[in-house]
C-alpha cells in the first residue's frame, strides 16, 4: 500500500489503514509491509514473504494473502495456489501445540502408523485437524530426518523418538 | 371427411377425425416425446412418455393413443405434463447404464435427447440396476439388455414379418426382458439378422455391429438408396464419415418390406468404396487388372466388326 | 530455414526445423489425441495423451512438446503407444462424471470423443471420486469441477490471452483443483467474465450457461460473423438451432481476435429477443409513444435538429453513438455532427 | 593431566533430540568445575554417523566413542577419561560378536568397513566455526582452482574423476557442468538441491549441518568451472538446524573473502543465497525446484529445454546435490586420479547411505561404490534388530525399489542397481525384516507419491491414486486375483508416460514388490492373510482365557480402553476400539494374547 496517500479500503469486510497514522494500524501490519519491502526487488520472492508472514501472524490469514498480492503485484490465485501447494503453509490458525508424526519410510516400517492412530485415539482428532480446545494441531509428515531414532514425533519442533504407542499419553501430558 | 377443430397450448388447428392427439400436434410442429411410438407400428401407449393434459379427462392420457375430439383442449407443456415426463425419464435413466461416452448411440439416442432436454440425470431414483449379460455372439447384432427401455418397438416390427417373430417379451415387472425364445442369444434363436428391431431402437439396446467404432452419428452424412437385390424395394442408409463410404445401416422397413440380411450386405457390398470396376486375372499367383475387353475375350471385336463390315 | 526430414508411422515427411512432432503429424493428417494443447497457448506437455514413440528416446515423449530432429522415426499408433494413451484416458474417466446425457459439452467434448475412439470406459480403475460443489453462481458460466481434467488451458487463457490471471491451480496431486484464489466461486472472484476459459475447456468443466438446455453441439448450425459491439473487429460464431440463435461460441480461425472475446461479444447476445427491443421508430405524439415508418421518423428528427441548429446553434447538439452499431457506422456518426451538425459534441458508449 | 584437547560431542538433529545439547552444558560446566576450562575444549559437532546408539560423545585423544550418554554420566567421564586417563567401560560399545567392550573408535565394526570422505569432516569439527573447517585443509581447493588453474582444467579434473551425480540419476557431473559452461549467456546460476525429501534419507542433512563450508567450497568451484556469479541452497524447511549453520558458514566465508567480489584476488565473483523450501517432496526435481524458487507452485516443466539452457529465470542453470558438491573439493586437492582410484569402474569414489529401519546400528554409513548390501547391512549394520529374520531392504527412497535376501550380493553402484530394479536414489537405505508386509510397504510408498504428486500431468496425478487404492485394498483383504495384473499394466503406463521423475519412478516399488514378493500379494488375495502380521485389517487381537492369569499388565500398557477385566480373572479385548497395535502381545508374559 502505498504510504503517502491517505487511503481506506474495504476488501470483504478487512479493513486496510493508512501506514501514516500509526495508532489505528495493526502492529503486524508494519511487520508484514516491511517484509514485503525487504524482497520486493528481488527475484521471485513469494516463498519467503509467505513464510515470514505466516512467521507473524501464525497463519496466513485471507487478509495478508490479498495484501501481499496487492503489494507484490502477483496474481491472487497464483498466491493461492502456492500457499495450498507447499505442505508448510496453513490457511487456518492452529493448535497451541503442533504435533508433528512422522511417517517416513523408517518411522513406518518401526511403527509409526500405530503411534499415530494413538494419538487420533488419544485427541479425537486426524492428520490435519485441530482439537475443539486448540491446545493440538495434529500435522502428519514424511520425514523429519530422525530416521535413526524411528518412530519419531516432534511437538513444536521438540523431537520425541523411539516411541511406543503407550509413551504417548505421557508426552502429550507435558504440554498445555 | 369429417375435419376437427381443438385447441393445443392455446393455439386452435384443425385435423381430420381419426386422428390421434400426437399426430395432430406433429401436423402443427408442436413437439411432444415419444420413445415406443412408430407410425408404422401400432401404438402401445407403454412408454408414457408422450402424456399430455386434456381438459375434463382423467389423468394424464398418452398423446400416441388418444383420439383427437371436436372442441378438445389440450395442454402439452405445462408443468404438470412436464414433471410427470420427467419423473418417467429418471425413472428409465436411473436403470440405464452411463456409459454414454462410449455409447454408439450417442447422437441419435431418444433417450438422452429428452434426458438433455427435460434436464434428466438418473439420481434422483438410484438403486438396483439390471446386469443381464451382453449378447454378442453373432456377427451383426450387438444387444446389451441393460439398456433397454423396454418400449417394444423392436418386438412390434420383428412381428410385423409372420416367419420372423423371434423376440418378445419375457418375464414381468422388474425383471421384464426382450427375448428370443428360451431367452437365448440371437445366434441360437432363428434370427436373420435384418436389422428392422437395430433401425427402430430408440437407444443403444440394439446396435449394428459393423458400424461399432467408426463415428458418432452427428459425423455422418447419410444417403438413402433403394435395394435392388428383389422387388421389395426396402431402403438402406449409406453412411459416410468425411467424404468416406463408412457402411450400409437398414432403414426402419415400412409394412409389407420384409429387409433382410442380404440386402443390407449385398448394399453394403454394392457400396463399398474399394469395390473396383475392373476385373483382375491372376497371373502366376498374383492378381492383375486387365481391361473388361480382354476379361471377356473381346479385345479385337472391333476390329473384327470392321473387317467383316469391309 | 532447414527441413528436416522424418518418418512418421513409415511414412517420410519433412518439415521446417522447430516444428514439434504434433504439428510435423497434424500438417500431415496424422491423427494425435491431445487435450492439454492449443495452439494459441504456450505448451504444458501435461495431459500426456498425445505420447508417441520415438526410436532411441526413453519412455513415450508427448509430441507436443518434443522437437522434430532430423531421421526421427515416429510411431503414432502402435499398440504400446495406444494401450498407455488408454491408461491415461481410463484414469481420467474414473474420476469424472457419466452424465453424458445432460451434459452441454456432449457432442464437442474431447474427452468422450477420445474415451470413444480409445473404448475407454472407466470402469478399470473405478475409486475415489471428486465431489466438489458446482460453481452456478453466475449467469454466464456454469462452472462443474468435478469434470475438469487439468489440463490448465483456462488458466493459460486467463493469463495468456485475457492477462488476467483470475485463474490457477490448487492444492497437488489428486485433490488438484484448478479456479480462482481461495476457490472462490467466478462472481466472487475478480473474474469478468470474458469466457476465455470456456472456449478452451475441452470438457463439461466449464460451458456456457445461456446454452444450456436450447441444443447440442451437433444440432447446432454456426455462423460466422462479426461483433457489433465496438470497433475491434472480433469474429465468431452465432451458434443456431431450429432458426433461432441459442449463444455465441469462439471461432479459433477469426483473423483478428482467434478465440478471445469480451463478456458482451460473448454473453451480450440476448437482445436478439429481448421483448424490450423495439423493432420500428416510435414518434410521442399527445404524450404517447406511436410507431411510425421509418421515413416519417428521419423526416421529422432532421427537421427538428435543423431548427435547434438554427435556433440555438450547432453545440446544442450533442450525439451519443451505440457500440452496437458497426465501426462505419460510428464513423459516420461523428461524420455527420462535424460536418453536417457542425459540433464536436460527440461521444460513444464504449468510451465510458 | 592432559594437554589441550578436544571432546567432541554429536549435536546433529538425531541426538539433539536425545538431549545432546544439555550434555553439552552439562560437560561445560564439570569442566569448568575441575578447572580444566584451559585445556579442554567442548565441541558440539555435526552428525557423527552413530544415531542408534546416541547421544554419543568422542574423547578426541584416546578415539573412544561414549554411547547413549545421559547428563548423569558426565561427571564420571570426566574424572576418569579426561583426569585419570581411564576408560569409562559401561558407557563403551559392546561389540555385538565379541561381546566386548570396544575401547577404539576405528575398531568399533559400525566404523571400521566405512571410507568417510565427505563426512570425514562431520562429527569432528565445530560447523559453526570455519577456522576448524580450513585447519583442515578447508579452502585450499578453491585456492588451488582460482590460482592455479583456469576453469576449462576445473571441469577436466572434475569429468576425469568420473564423479556422478549423487542425488539419484547419476548423471556425470562434469558433463553436466560442461554443458552449462558451454550454453549461451552472461549470466548463470549453480544451484545446491538441499531438498532432501526422500523420507529415510538424512545424508544431506548431517553434511550441511556438520560440514557446511564443503558444501560452499564445492559450489564455488563449480561456478568458476560454469561462469556462473551466483548460487542458491535451496534447502527443506524442515532441517532449520542446516539453515542456521548454512547461513552462520556463508556469513563467515564472505568476511573471510571466499565468498563476494574478486574472491581471492582473482577477480572471481561469487554470491550465495540459501533459499528454504516450503514442504513438497516433488521440489527436488530440478524443475520444480527452480518454480519454487521463482516464487511459483513446484511443477516440473517438460524438458528440453534443459536447465543448463534455460533454468533459473530463464539463465543457464546447474543443479547438483549436497553430496555432489560436497566431494568437490576433495576431488581438486587430491586429484581426480585418486578420486578414480575408489569404487568401480562406472561410479567412482564413494557414496553415503543413511542405514535406518529394523537394523540393529542406525546411521550414516559411508563406503566406496560397489560395497554390497550385505556388507552395509550385516558388517556396518549388524544386521536385523531383535534376531528378526532379514526380509528386504529398501533403496532409493519412494521412487527405488525393495531388494530380497537374494539380492543383497548387489554391489551398490549405479549400474547395478539399476539393473536389479531399484536405484541409488538419495542412498537411503530401510531395512524389513519379517514382520514387514511387503504389500503394505508397497502401500505405504504409494501413499506417500499420491500425496506429493504436484498433480500436473495425468498419469502421475490420477495414476498414483488408483494404484494406491488397489493397494488398500489388498492390504484391506478386499483383492481380486487380476488386481496384480491391473497394477502391472498401470505401473508400466505410468512409467512411460509421466512428466517428470516422481510419475515415471513412482511405480517401481510396486513393480518390485511384485517381482520380488509376489507371493504376498496372493496371500493378501486368495487366502486374505498377511503373512507378516502387519495389515491390521487382516488380523484380529484375542485373549485366551485358559492362558490369561488376569494380571492386567495388557490393560495397563494399552494405549485404548479396549481391554478390560478383573484382577485374577481373564480380560477380554473389545474389538471395535482395538487399533491392533500389538502392544498386549509384547507385553503378555503368558502368551495368551492370540493373534489371528
Amino acid at each position: 500500500m502505498n504510504a503517502k496517500t491517505f487511503k481506506k479500503e474495504n476488501i470483504k469486510g478487512v479493513i486496510f489503514l493508512c501506514t501514516e497514522c500509526q495508532d489505528l494500524v495493526d502492529p503486524k501490519e508494519i511487520t508484514l509491509d516491511q517484509i514485503i519491502t525487504k524482497y520486493k526487488h528481488e527475484n521471485g520472492p513469494l516463498i519467503p514473504v509467505l513464510q515470514q508472514a505466516q512467521e507473524v501472524y501464525g497463519y496466513l490469514p485471507t487478509h495478508v494473502l490479498q495484501h501481499i498480492s496487492k503489494a507484490m503485484r502477483i496474481p491472487l490465485a497464483r498466491i493461492y495456489g502456492v500457499v495450498t501447494f507447499y505442505a508448510q503453509f496453513r490457511l487456518t490458525p492452529s493448535g497451541r501445540n503442533v504435533i508433528n508424526v512422522c511417517l517416513g519410510t523408517a518411522c513406518h516400517v518401526r511403527g509409526g502408523a500405530k503411534v499415530l492412530e494413538t494419538i487420533e485415539k488419544e485427541l479425537k482428532i486426524k492428520d490435519g485437524a485441530t482439537t475443539e480446545d486448540r491446545r493440538f494441531t495434529l500435522e502428519v509428515v514424511a520425514c523429519i530426518g530422525a530416521c535413526g531414532l524411528a518412530p519419531v514425533i516432534s511437538i513444536n519442533n521438540e523431537v520425541h523418538g523411539r516411541l511406543l504407542p503407550e509413551h504417548i499419553t505421557g508426552i502429550l501430558a507435558e504440554y498445555e | 371427411m369429417a375435419v376437427l377443430k381443438l385447441t393445443i397450448d392455446g393455439r386452435e388447428v384443425s385435423v381430420p377425425q381419426g386422428t390421434t392427439v400426437l399426430e395432430a400436434c406433429r401436423m402443427h410442429d408442436i413437439s411432444i416425446p415419444t420413445l415406443c411410438h412408430d407410425k408404422e407400428l401400432t401404438s402401445g401407449g407403454s412408454c408414457r412418455l408422450c402424456v399430455v393434459q386434456i381438459e375434463g379427462m382423467r389423468n394424464l392420457p398418452p398423446a400416441c393413443v388418444t383420439q383427437a375430439t371436436q372442441g378438445m383442449m389440450v395442454e402439452t407443456q405445462n408443468l404438470k405434463v412436464r414433471a410427470a415426463r420427467k419423473t418417467i425419464l429418471e425413472l428409465l435413466v436411473a436403470n440405464h447404464p452411463l456409459d454414454c461416452m462410449t455409447c454408439e448411440k450417442l447422437g441419435d439416442c431418444s433417450l438422452a435427447k429428452y434426458a438433455y432436454e427435460y434436464g434428466v440425470t438418473g439420481e434422483i431414483y438410484q438403486g438396483e440396476k439390471r446386469n443381464a449379460p451382453i449378447d454378442d455372439g453373432n456377427p451383426y447384432i450387438l444387444r446389451d439388455p441393460n439398456k433397454c427401455i423396454l418400449c417394444g418397438k423392436c418386438i412390434a416390427t420383428c412381428n410385423a414379418v409372420t416367419e420372423r417373430s423371434v423376440i418378445d417379451y419375457a418375464y414381468r415387472g422388474f425383471n421384464t426382458k426382450v427375448a428370443p425364445f428360451m431367452d437365448t442369444d440371437l445366434k441360437d434363436s432363428n434370427c436373420v439378422y435384418c436389422n428392422r428391431c437395430v433401425a427402430i431402437c430408440p437407444v443403444g439396446a440394439l446396435v449394428d455391429k459393423s458400424m461399432i467404432g467408426k463415428g458418432r452419428q452427428w459425423e455422418f452424412t447419410k444417403e438413402e438408396v433403394i435395394c435392388t437385390f428383389c422387388e421389395s424395394g426396402c431402403k438402406f442408409d449409406i453412411n459416410s464419415k468425411n467424404g468416406k463410404i463408412i457402411g450400409v445401416t437398414a432403414k426402419s422397413a415400412d409394412n409389407g418390406r420384409p429387409l433382410c440380411l442380404k440386402g443390407r450386405i449385398g448394399s453394403d457390398f454394392r457400396y463399398n468404396p474399394n469395390r473396383t470396376e475392373m476385373p483382375f486375372i491372376n497371373q502366376d499367383g498374383e492378381f492383375v487388372q486387365i481391361p473388361w475387353e480382354e476379361f471377356l475375350g473381346l479385345g479385337n471385336i472391333v476390329e473384327k466388326i470392321n473387317s467383316l463390315a469391309k | 530455414m532447414e527441413w528436416f526430414t522424418l518418418t512418421i508411422d513409415g511414412r517420410q515427411v519433412s518439415v521446417l526445423k522447430g516444428t514439434t512432432v504434433l504439428e510435423a503429424c497434424r500438417m500431415n493428417d496424422i491423427p494425435i489425441p491431445t487435450l492439454c494443447h492449443d495452439p494459441e497457448l504456450t505448451p504444458a506437455g501435461a495431459c500426456r495423451l498425445c505420447v508417441v514413440q520415438i526410436e532411441g528416446m526413453r519412455n513415450l515423449p508427448p509430441s507436443c512438446v518434443t522437437q522434430v530432429a532430423q531421421g526421427m522415426v515416429v510411431e503414432t499408433q502402435n499398440p504400446k503407444v495406444r494401450s498407455a494413451r488408454k491408461t491415461i484416458l481410463e484414469l481420467l474417466l474414473a474420476n469424472h462424471p457419466l452424465d453424458c446425457m445432460t451434459c452441454q459439452k456432449m457432442g464437442n467434448c474431447s474427452l468422450a470423443e477420445y474415451a470413444y475412439e480409445y473404448g475407454a470406459t472407466g470402469e478399470l480403475y473405478k475409486g475415489e471420486q471428486r465431489d466438489l460443489p458446482v460453481d452456478d453462481g453466475n449467469p454466464f458460466i456454469l462452472r462443474d469441477q468435478n469434470k475438469c481434467i487439468s489440463c490448465g488451458k483456462c488458466i493459460k487463457a486467463c493469463t495468456e490471452i485475457q492477462g488476467k490471471s483470475i485463474l490457477d491451480f490448487s492444492f497437488r496431486g489428486f485433490d488438484t483443483q484448478v479456479g480462482p484464489a481461495f476457490n472462490l466461486p467466478y462472481h466472487e472472484s475478480a473474474c469478468d467474465f470474458c469466457g476465455s476459459c470456456v472456449s478452451v475447456c475441452p470438457v463439461g468443466a466449464l460451458v456456457e450457461k445461456k446454452m444450456i438446455g436450447k441444443g447440442r453441439a451437433w444440432e447446432v448450425t454456426k455462423v460466422q460473423t462479426t461483433c457489433p459491439f465496438c470497433g475491434v473487429g472480433c469474429n465468431f460464431d452465432l451458434n443456431v438451432n431450429d432458426g433461432k440463435v441459442i449463444g455465441v461460441t469462439s471461432n479459433p480461425n477469426a483473423p483478428v481476435n482467434g478465440k478471445a472475446l469480451c463478456v458482451k461479444g460473448r454473453f451480450g447476445m440476448d437482445m436478439i429477443y429481448s421483448p424490450n427491443r423495439l423493432t420500428t421508430p416510435l414518434i410521442r405524439k399527445d404524450g404517447v409513444l406511436v410507431p411510425a415508418s421509418w421515413d416519417e421518423a428521419l423526416d421529422l428528427v432532421a427537421t427538428k435538429l435543423g431548427e435547434i441548429k438554427k435556433d440555438y446553434g450547432p453545440n446544442s447538439i450533442a450525439a451519443l453513438s451505440c457500440a452496437h452499431c458497426t465501426n462505419e457506422e460510428n464513423y459516420l456518426m461523428q461524420k455527420f455532427m462535424r460536418a453536417v451538425i457542425g459540433t464536436n459534441n460527440i461521444d460513444h458508449c464504449a468510451r465510458t | 593431566m592432559a594437554e589441550n584437547q578436544r571432546i567432541l560431542v554429536c549435536a546433529g538433529t538425531g541426538c539433539a533430540s536425545s538431549g545432546a545439547n544439555k550434555l553439552i552444558s552439562a560437560l561445560e560446566a564439570e569442566i569448568k568445575l575441575q578447572g580444566l576450562e584451559e585445556t579442554v575444549s567442548i565441541v558440539g559437532t555435526g552428525c557423527q554417523g552413530f544415531c542408534e546408539k546416541g547421544p554419543t560423545i568422542v574423547i578426541e585423544k584416546h578415539q573412544v566413542l561414549y554411547t547413549s550418554v545421559t547428563v548423569d554420566d558426565i561427571a564420571e567421564i570426566v574424572a576418569s577419561d579426561i583426569i585419570k586417563d581411564e576408560r569409562v567401560e559401561r558407557l563403551l560399545l559392546i561389540d555385538q560378536v565379541t561381546q566386548k567392550p570396544v575401547a577404539k573408535l576405528s575398531e568399533i565394526r559400525f566404523f571400521a568397513k566405512q571410507k568417510r570422505i565427505v563426512l570425514q569432516n562431520c562429527g569432528i569439527i565445530d560447523p559453526q566455526k570455519i577456522e576448524e573447517y580450513t585447519d583442515r585443509k578447508g579452502y585450499l581447493a578453491l585456492q588451488k582452482a582460482l590460482k592455479e588453474m583456469s576453469p576449462d582444467e576445473v571441469l577436466e579434473e572434475v569429468k576425469k574423476s568420473g564423479l556422478r551425480g549423487r542425488g539419484g540419476a547419476g548423471f556425470p557431473t562434469g558433463l553436466k557442468w560442461g554443458f552449462c559452461r558451454g550454453a549461451a549467456g552472461d549470466k548463470k546460476y549453480v544451484i545446491c538441491n538441499a531438498d532432501e525429501g526422500d523420507p529415510g534419507a538424512f545424508m544431506d542433512r548431517s553434511v550441511l549441518e556438520g560440514d557446511p563450508h564443503s558444501v560452499i567450497e564445492g559450489m564455488l568451484i563449480g561456478a568458476y568451472a560454469i561462469g556462473a556469479d551466483e548460487g542458491y541452497v535451496y534447502c527443506r524447511a524442515e532441517y532449520p538446524m542446516a539453515i542456521k549453520h548454512l547461513e552462520i558458514a556463508i556469513g563467515q566465508a564472505e568476511e573471510a573473502g571466499y565468498l563476494g567480489k574478486n574472491i581471492l584476488g582473482s577477480g572471481f565473483n561469487f554470491n550465495l543465497n540459501v533459499f528454504a523450501g516450503a514442504g513438497a517432496f516433488v521440489c527436488g526435481e530440478e524443475t520444480a525446484l527452480m518454480a519454487s524458487i521463482e516464487g511459483k507452485r513446484g511443477m516440473p516443466r517438460v524438458r528440453p529445454p534443459f536447465p543448463a539452457v534455460k533454468g533459473l529465470w530463464g539463465k543457464p542453470t546447474n543443479i547438483n546435490n549436497v553430496e555432489t558438491w560436497s566431494n568437490i573439493p576433495h576431488i581438486l586437492r587430491n586429484g581426480s586420479e585418486w578420486y578414480a582410484q575408489m569404487g568401480t569402474e562406472k561410479s567412482k569414489g564413494t557414496k553415503i547411505f543413511a542405514l535406518t529401519g529394523k537394523v540393529n546400528n542406525t546411521g550414516l554409513v559411508e563406503v566406496p561404490m560397489g560395497t554390497t548390501l550385505r556388507e552395509i547391512i550385516f558388517d556396518i549394520g549388524g544386521g536385523v534388530q531383535n534376531g528378526k529374520a532379514f526380509k528386504a531392504v529398501q533403496i532409493g527412497g519412494p521412487s527405488g525399489g525393495c531388494m530380497p535376501e537374494e539380492m543383497l550380493d548387489t554391489s551398490v553402484d549405479y549400474d547395478s542397481l539399476a539393473k536389479a530394479g531399484a536405484m541409488v536414489g538419495s542412498g537411503g537405505l530401510v531395512i524389513m525384516d519379517e514382520t514387514t508386509c511387503m504389500v503394505d510397504i508397497a502401500r505405504f510408498f504409494l501413499s506417500f507419491t499420491t500425496k506429493e504428486s504436484c498433480g500436473k500431468c495425468t498419469p502421475c496425478r490420477e495414476g498414483t491414486k488408483r494404484m494406491y487404492e488397489i493397494l488398500d485394498r489388498i492390504t484391506k483383504g478386499e483383492g481380486k486375483i487380476e488386481d496384480i495384473d491391473t497394477l502391472e499394466n498401470l505401473a508400466h503406463a505410468i512409467k512411460e508416460t509421466s512428466l517428470c521423475g516422481l510419475g515415471q519412478t513412482a511405480p517401481n516399488p510396486i513393480l518390485a514388490t511384485i517381482k520380488y514378493f509376489r507371493h504376498e500379494f496372493e496371500a493378501h488375495i486368495i487366502d486374505h492373510k498377511c503373512p507378516a502380521h502387519a495389515c491390521s485389517a487382516l488380523l484380529s487381537y484375542s485373549i485366551d482365557a485358559e492362558k490369561c492369569k488376569g494380571c492386567g499388565l495388557c490393560a495397563k500398557n494399552c494405549p485404548t480402553t479396549c481391554i478390560t477385566g478383573e484382577k485374577k480373572k481373564p480380560y477380554v479385548i473389545k474389538e471395535d476400539d482395538c487399533i491392533k497395535c500389538g502392544t498386549c502381545i509384547d507385553k503378555c508374559k503368558f502368551d495368551a494374547v492370540i493373534r489371528a
